[in-house]
């Protein structure tokens, strides 16, 4: 058996990434946060207008993708920049990568709710499809023509 | 009791044959697997034992050949079973056309099962042998589920939706009907028999019910509750300003409120009932009250059960209208089959038992003299 | 790779330890144990911990069985029966099965395998313990006052609004536990990755390391899932927080998918850890590296991963979507591959091996044998068509059985007797735990098998009474039978055990002549493992059997007589011996 | 194997622990340990926004119309409060890594005033809620108004998840209150765990941003539905 003499500092078998090093700057901070601030304003706005249907998508689903989409963003800049997951370790990374994909599988369980309508017998729910394929969820339905005859409830909408 | 030993449960439906091929096939591919890898271990551990004078030179220590035959083996034969399991399971799951409905009710601790000419029993159900039947099953509580495993059917019964299940009885006899999901203190006791009935001692059973009198049909109850809940005050034979019509509303398309069209199914009739509120026919707003919680699941099927016969020009009943009035006629004599009589005194001790305390029934003969029967029945 | 076992005396070891101090006696007193960071000593504080929780979970056990052994039970109302098999099921999984094998000889081993000094986190590593103790007592408290019944799986709505029972206390220990689960989980993971010796690369760590590994992420991703699962029951009926109330509109087999999307995870939790214990008596009693050691590394992962797609298998029948419900079973078919390739591979890592039938051993060749079969009848519930008459009857609890008790405890059991010297120094008497691992093999079976029986014949699981059904009797009376065999085989090991801690033998550094770090420091191990971090120049498993015969041949020309029992006072002068010859 | 001396750096460094080898090492460690819990907090928010994805696709218009007694404003308020918190917590650990002193307790002091703003804000949103009868429950919606028209038990499964995850968000933030506190003490005591290394203030700030995280996605699944159209 060979035995070497061994200096220090080659401790595991994984590389070290040195953090230390790394100190975003202020700039590039305070740009983070104020990007942060226009995506939320861009949100709220973005749920204030009815965004049209795009091909087969619904126009409420493309609302909901949009919203999505921009939370997405805002979330990525903060673990990005805030959270300095550019500087961490590969293995770090690898956990946060983790963590989202096993939470996308999670919502696989979709994927019953998604098929029931197809089922050859129909259980009873909100979603029921009626005429054949066509499925009514989402379920919409303009709150205005809904009860003819309390206007309590359309004050109550908010103006758009 | 003299201690007997059945090795499988009675196969009587038309499930069982094919399940049971399936499941003795598993059965020899378990014992043959678990034979090779014994025998591999035990031959190995003696000759190989310490001190053996055996070969041991040029042991392997990974094989890539050996591993992909492990793997490829076991992969095809799993993939194989997968297909014939599931094909078996969409059988299962598709039930024919022609089904005769019959509704159960699960609630604790008691089956209601409810024919659709009215005739209703608890912790029992009488079926035709060789016609395909198909239950449409509600709980109005927790989660139970119907198990008969002498037809290899089984399915959770769940609040707030109808689940489904079919089989043909293919034997005549009486066989174990279970709940299999934990739903409380009297678990183990919510069950009872599965009859399955001779074509003609089954019209003859229905004709008469069970009972000496010849009960309300589904279709007639549901007028009397109609009636007693008021419904008819607004929803007359014609539209009115208070609601809408039903006549000849079962299968009809529907206009809602926001524009959709709806088909008036089962379904969307009971959530029509029940909360009325989701989807309001065009033109009307929220004046009906919400019946959830109001009224009983059973009186749901009947309401509905009404309701889809209104304004129709035949009773609609699935028993054909010849075999009804033969029926009637059989029953009518007065004679009823053994059978029949059995199921009567048993549903007698059902519609007891759930007031009974587990105490009391223990030391009730009468129940250890049924019990031991359908024992000796269920083989 | 070396042909020549290094294994040596410790006292021969440059590690300079004075022999007699250890992690035990180094520090006295009680404050020193409840306040350690010590991964060795928090073990041990599992170890009897999770013992006391394993009595309990038996005490249920064996009422259960004496229960059914009439149709019409024998001495308990069904309420009581429902809370009695509801405690067993709760405590055998979440403070049991759960627990058990990572926390205790993961904690102990996990450091030692991969030449650490300690866990990366010993105060989290003791929080865990304490998690794991608070909340197991919130349990009994639970069920002493009041009892909880539902079953371990606790389906709403009956847990969440019609069960009079005391679920929210228990559901809520069961959280706390769940958190300490996942405070071992984290440091597992940390730990494999950031503390190993130098020269210990992935593809040298000992099969059990990986096992706890893959057993880490799993906690890790899944628990959190159930435990905010669980949580919103208890606010459901704390707060009445409608969340899968069916009246309200809400879905009650939403918590069954969400349940289900730990719990299956979860069951690889219980079983992963076992593989590796198995792969590692399999390996070091047959004096032989493990057949295909990449092939059971990478399927361990490969069960980690499949683990989290295949949860809907347990809902055929539950109303879940039928499409689903195939994908699903493919998924299931699927990762039985994983298991049953690394079955072959232990069987044949027996070929041209030099097989030791010691206790630990027999065990492992027990295990083999009960999970092949607890798989196999896997296959039956992962196959739709005979999922639909078998599941939810006892079909499916002798399956589970035949894995997590069969599986599990005899690799928990193996475990114990293999690492029971190192863990306390001292020998335990071989012939005794010899003739325990047999009675344990034959109990389980005859406790178990029969349930196979009856639950093909129909009888559904959770029923009290079964006097609808006499004729299931006379398999039930069998499996009692069958269950005081089992209940002795857990009984006896925790008198010689025990009694081996008062007059045991004293043990040597390497008593069985097996591999890895953990036997090259001394039996206990000091306090900090070893004093200066190893650096590994070797393979895993080294060993070279056609040595390890001629080694033994010498050994027993040289004794006059052929020894197969573990290698007490008089062997360690073969031992020696042995040592000498090369 | 073998064990072979070699020398470690025990007591060079003073934050230094006896199970690490180095102090790399254990900054590694403890960096990915907080990303391994984090992780796990990722799938324990995601279970609850998969049931709120589920239902709202399910309820869709109940939903919105529940949705319409929610405060944008306020809610507004508090993302803008906590966007602030998370920027202030990153320029503490960039003066954490200065050693800027004064400047860690400024902003961490911030952070802690951001984080009782919108504790308090949330406060007088849930009173709001209570007052109006839109806490889960036997008198759910009894001031049918507030319900805006939208289905009572819909509505109720609605306020159900809105009280379950912000309150479990609002956990979150208490429990970061302490543990910022905890380290602007230490700070103000000048302590050397805190002092030498900015791990703890960096392993703080990973917490807090994650709290940050979860507004960013409750924000406008709760506040901000589209109309359905």
């Amino acid at each position: 058996m060979a035995t070497t003499p061994l200096s220090t500092n080659t401790h595991g078998a994984g590389g070290h990434d040195d953090h230390s090093s790394h100190i975003s700057s202020t700039g590039l901070l305070v740009g983070v946060l104020l990007l942060l601030m226009g995506l939320m304003g861009v949100t709220i706005w973005a749920s204030f207008i009815d965004i049209p249907s795009i091909g087969p998508i619904p126009g409420i689903v493309m609302n909901n993708l949009v919203a999505l989409a921009i939370a997405t963003v805002k979330a990525a800049l903060v673990i990005w920049f805030f959270m300095g997951v550019r500087f961490a370790s590969s293995l770090a990374k690898i956990w946060v990568a983790a963590g989202f994909l096993v939470l996308f599988l999670m919502f696989g369980i979709m994927g019953d709710y998604g098929t029931r309508k197809f089922e050859p017998v129909q259980g009873w729910e909100v979603g029921t499809p009626v005429d054949g394929g066509e499925t009514a969820l989402p379920r919409t339905w303009p709150p205005e023509g809904r009860t003819p005859g309390s206007p309590a409830i359309e004050q109550n909408l908010r103006p758009r | 009791m003299p201690f007997n030993f059945p090795l499988q449960p009675p196969r009587a439906s038309s499930f069982a044959d094919q399940h049971d091929a399936l499941f003795y096939t598993l059965c020899i591919l378990t014992v043959l697997f678990t034979a090779i890898v014994g025998f591999g271990v035990i031959f190995f551990a003696i000759k190989y034992k310490k001190g053996s004078p055996a070969d041991r030179s040029r042991p392997i220590y990974e094989d890539l050949r050996l591993e992909l035959t492990w793997t490829i083996i076991p992969l095809i034969m799993g993939l194989g079973i997968f297909y014939w399991g599931a094909s078996l399971f969409v059988t299962m799951r598709v039930p024919p056309k022609d089904a005769q409905e019959i509704y159960v009710i699960g609630k604790q601790w008691m089956w209601h099962v409810q024919h659709s000419n009215g005739v209703r029993e608890n912790n029992t159900l009488h079926v035709p042998v060789g016609k395909p039947v198909k239950l449409t099953m509600i709980s109005q509580d927790v989660i139970h589920a119907f198990y008969i495993p002498a037809f290899r059917a089984q399915m959770h019964v769940v609040p707030g939706r109808y689940t489904t299940m079919w089989f043909t009885a293919t034997q005549a006899g009486k066989y174990h009907l279970f709940c299999s999901m934990y739903c409380g203190t009297q678990h183990s006791e919510m069950g009872g028999t599965v009859v399955a009935l001779e074509p003609k001692e089954w019209a003859e059973w229905i004709a008469n019910g069970g009972q000496s009198t010849v009960p309300m049909t589904l279709e007639q109850s549901g007028q009397k509750l109609y009636n007693s809940l008021a419904c008819n005050n607004c929803h007359g034979v014609k539209d009115t300003v208070k609601g809408p019509s039903l006549m000849n509303i079962y299968n009809s398309r529907r206009r809602m409120s926001n524009g959709e069209t709806v088909l008036a199914d089962d379904a969307y009739l009971r959530e029509s009932i029940l909360r009325p509120h989701n989807r309001l026919t065009a033109g009307y707003g929220q004046e009906m009250p919400e019946y959830q919680g109001q009224i009983t699941e059973e009186d749901v099927i009947k309401l509905v059960a009404f309701m889809k016969n209104l304004g129709m020009p035949t009773t609609g009943l699935p028993v054909s209208g010849t075999d009804r009035e033969a029926a009637v006629t059989a029953g009518s004599k007065g004679s009823m089959s053994p059978l029949a009589t059995n199921a009567i005194q048993y549903q007698q001790f059902s519609e007891r038992q759930p007031d009974a305390t587990a105490t009391d029934r223990k030391k009730d003969l009468s129940v250890n003299a049924i019990a031991a029967q359908q024992g000796g029945a269920g083989n | 790779m070396s042909a020549i076992p290094v294994d040596k005396p410790v006292a021969d070891l440059p590690n300079g330890h004075p022999a007699e101090t250890n992690y035990i006696n180094e520090f006295g007193g009680l404050k020193s144990w409840l306040l350690t960071g010590d991964h060795k000593r928090i073990a041990m504080l599992y170890l009897i911990s999770v013992t006391f929780f394993f009595f309990l979970g038996s005490v249920a056990a064996a009422l259960i069985r004496w229960e059914l052994t009439a149709p019409a039970g024998v001495v308990m109302e069904s309420d009581t029966y429902n809370k009695v098999f509801s405690s067993h099921g709760v405590l055998m999984v979440f403070t049991f099965l759960v627990v058990a094998i990572p926390a205790v000889f993961g904690n102990f081993f996990l450091p030692i395998m991969i030449g650490a000094r300690d866990m990366a986190f010993p105060r989290l590593n003791l929080l865990s313990w304490y998690l794991y103790v608070g909340g197991g007592i919130l349990i009994l408290l639970g069920m002493i006052n009041g009892g909880v019944d539902g079953g371990w799986t606790f389906y709403t709505p009956y847990s969440s609004m019609y069960s009079n029972s005391n679920v929210t206390l228990v559901l809520t220990g069961i959280f706390i536990v769940g958190f300490s689960s996942i405070t071992t989980g984290i440091n597992f993971i940390v730990t494999t990755h950031k503390m190993r010796a130098p020269g210990m690369t992935w593809f040298r760590l000992p099969l059990f390391v990986w096992a706890n590994y893959a057993t880490a992420v799993v906690i890790m991703l899944g628990t959190p899932v159930v435990a905010i699962t669980l949580l919103l029951v208890v606010f459901e009926r704390a707060f009445k927080l409608p969340i899968f109330n069916p009246e309200l509109g809400g879905d009650p087999v939403l918590f069954q998918h969400l349940f289900w999307f730990y719990s299956h995870p979860a069951v690889y939790i219980m079983i992963l850890p076992a593989f590796g214990i198995i792969s590692e008596l399999i390996s070091n009693f047959a004096r032989k590296r493990v057949f295909g050691y990449h092939f059971i590394a990478f399927s361990t992962l490969a069960i980690a991963g499949l683990g989290f797609l295949v949860w809907g298998h347990h809902m055929f029948i539950s109303s879940q979507s039928m499409y689903q419900g195939i994908v699903f079973s493919l998924i299931s078919f699927l990762v039985a591959v994983p298991s049953a390739i690394k079955v072959f591979n232990w069987t044949a890592t027996l070929y041209k091996a030099n097989i030791r039938l010691q206790s630990p051993m027999l065990y492992a060749l027990g295990f083999i044998g009960l999970f092949t079969v607890g798989g196999l009848t896997g296959l039956f519930l992962g196959s739709m068509g005979t999922d639909v008459h078998l599941t939810a009857t006892y079909f499916v609890v002798a399956h589970f059985h035949y894995v997590m008790v069969g599986g599990t405890m005899s690799a928990f059991l193996g475990g114990l007797h293999y690492w029971w010297p190192k863990m306390t120094g001292r020998l335990y008497p071989e012939s005794i735990a010899k003739v325990n691992a047999l009675i344990v093999f034959l109990g389980f079976n005859l406790t178990f098998f029969p349930q196979f029986i009856v639950g093909w014949l129909g009888m559904p699981r959770r029923y009290h009474y079964y006097y609808l059904a006499p004729e299931y009797q006379v398999y039930h009376v069998m499996s009692t039978l069958g269950s005081s065999f089992l209940g002795l085989g857990f009984i006896l090991p925790a008198f010689y055990l025990t009694k081996s801690l008062i007059n045991g033998r004293k043990a040597s550094a390497n008593p069985w002549g097996a591999h890895g770090l953990e036997w090259e420091i001394p039996s206990p191990p000091p306090t900090t493992n070893f004093l200066q971090i190893p650096i590994v120049l070797d393979e895993v498993y080294d060993f070279d059997p056609v040595t390890e015969y001629e080694l033994d041949r010498a050994q027993q020309a040289l004794e006059g007589h052929h020894y197969d029992g573990m290698m007490d006072q008089d062997d360690e002068s073969a031992h020696r011996v042995e040592q000498g010859e090369k | 194997m073998a064990a072979i001396a070699h020398d470690h750096a025990h007591d060079d460094h003073g934050a230094l622990h006896h199970q690490f080898e180095n102090i790399e090492q254990q900054n590694d460690s403890y960096i990915v340990g907080m990303w391994t819990f984090l992780v796990t907090e990722v799938m324990f928010f995601g279970a609850l926004f998969f049931i709120y994805t589920l239902y709202r696709s399910m309820y869709q218009m109940d939903w919105y119309l529940a949705h319409e007694e929610l405060d944008v404003t306020l809610g507004g308020i508090n993302t803008v409060v906590l966007l602030i918190s998370s920027w202030t917590v990153a320029m503490a650990v960039r003066f954490a890594q200065l050693k800027n002193r004064k400047m860690v307790i400024l902003n961490l002091l911030v952070t802690l005033g951001c984080a009782f703003t919108f504790l308090v804000i949330k406060a007088f949103e849930y009173a709001a809620k209570f007052e109006h009868h839109l806490f889960p429950g036997p008198t759910f919606g009894s001031v049918p108004s507030h319900l805006n028209g939208a289905n009572s038990n819909y509505a109720q499964l609605f306020y159900g998840l809105y009280f379950g995850m912000t309150g479990l968000h609002a956990v979150h933030i208490l429990v970061g209150v302490l543990v910022i506190s905890a380290l602007t003490y230490l700070w103000v005591r000048k302590a050397d765990s805190v002092m030498k290394d900015y791990i703890p203030t960096e392993l703080v700030g990973l917490y807090w941003h994650f709290v940050d995280l979860v507004w960013i996605f409750l924000f406008p699944l709760m506040y901000l539905m589209p109309k359905p159209h």
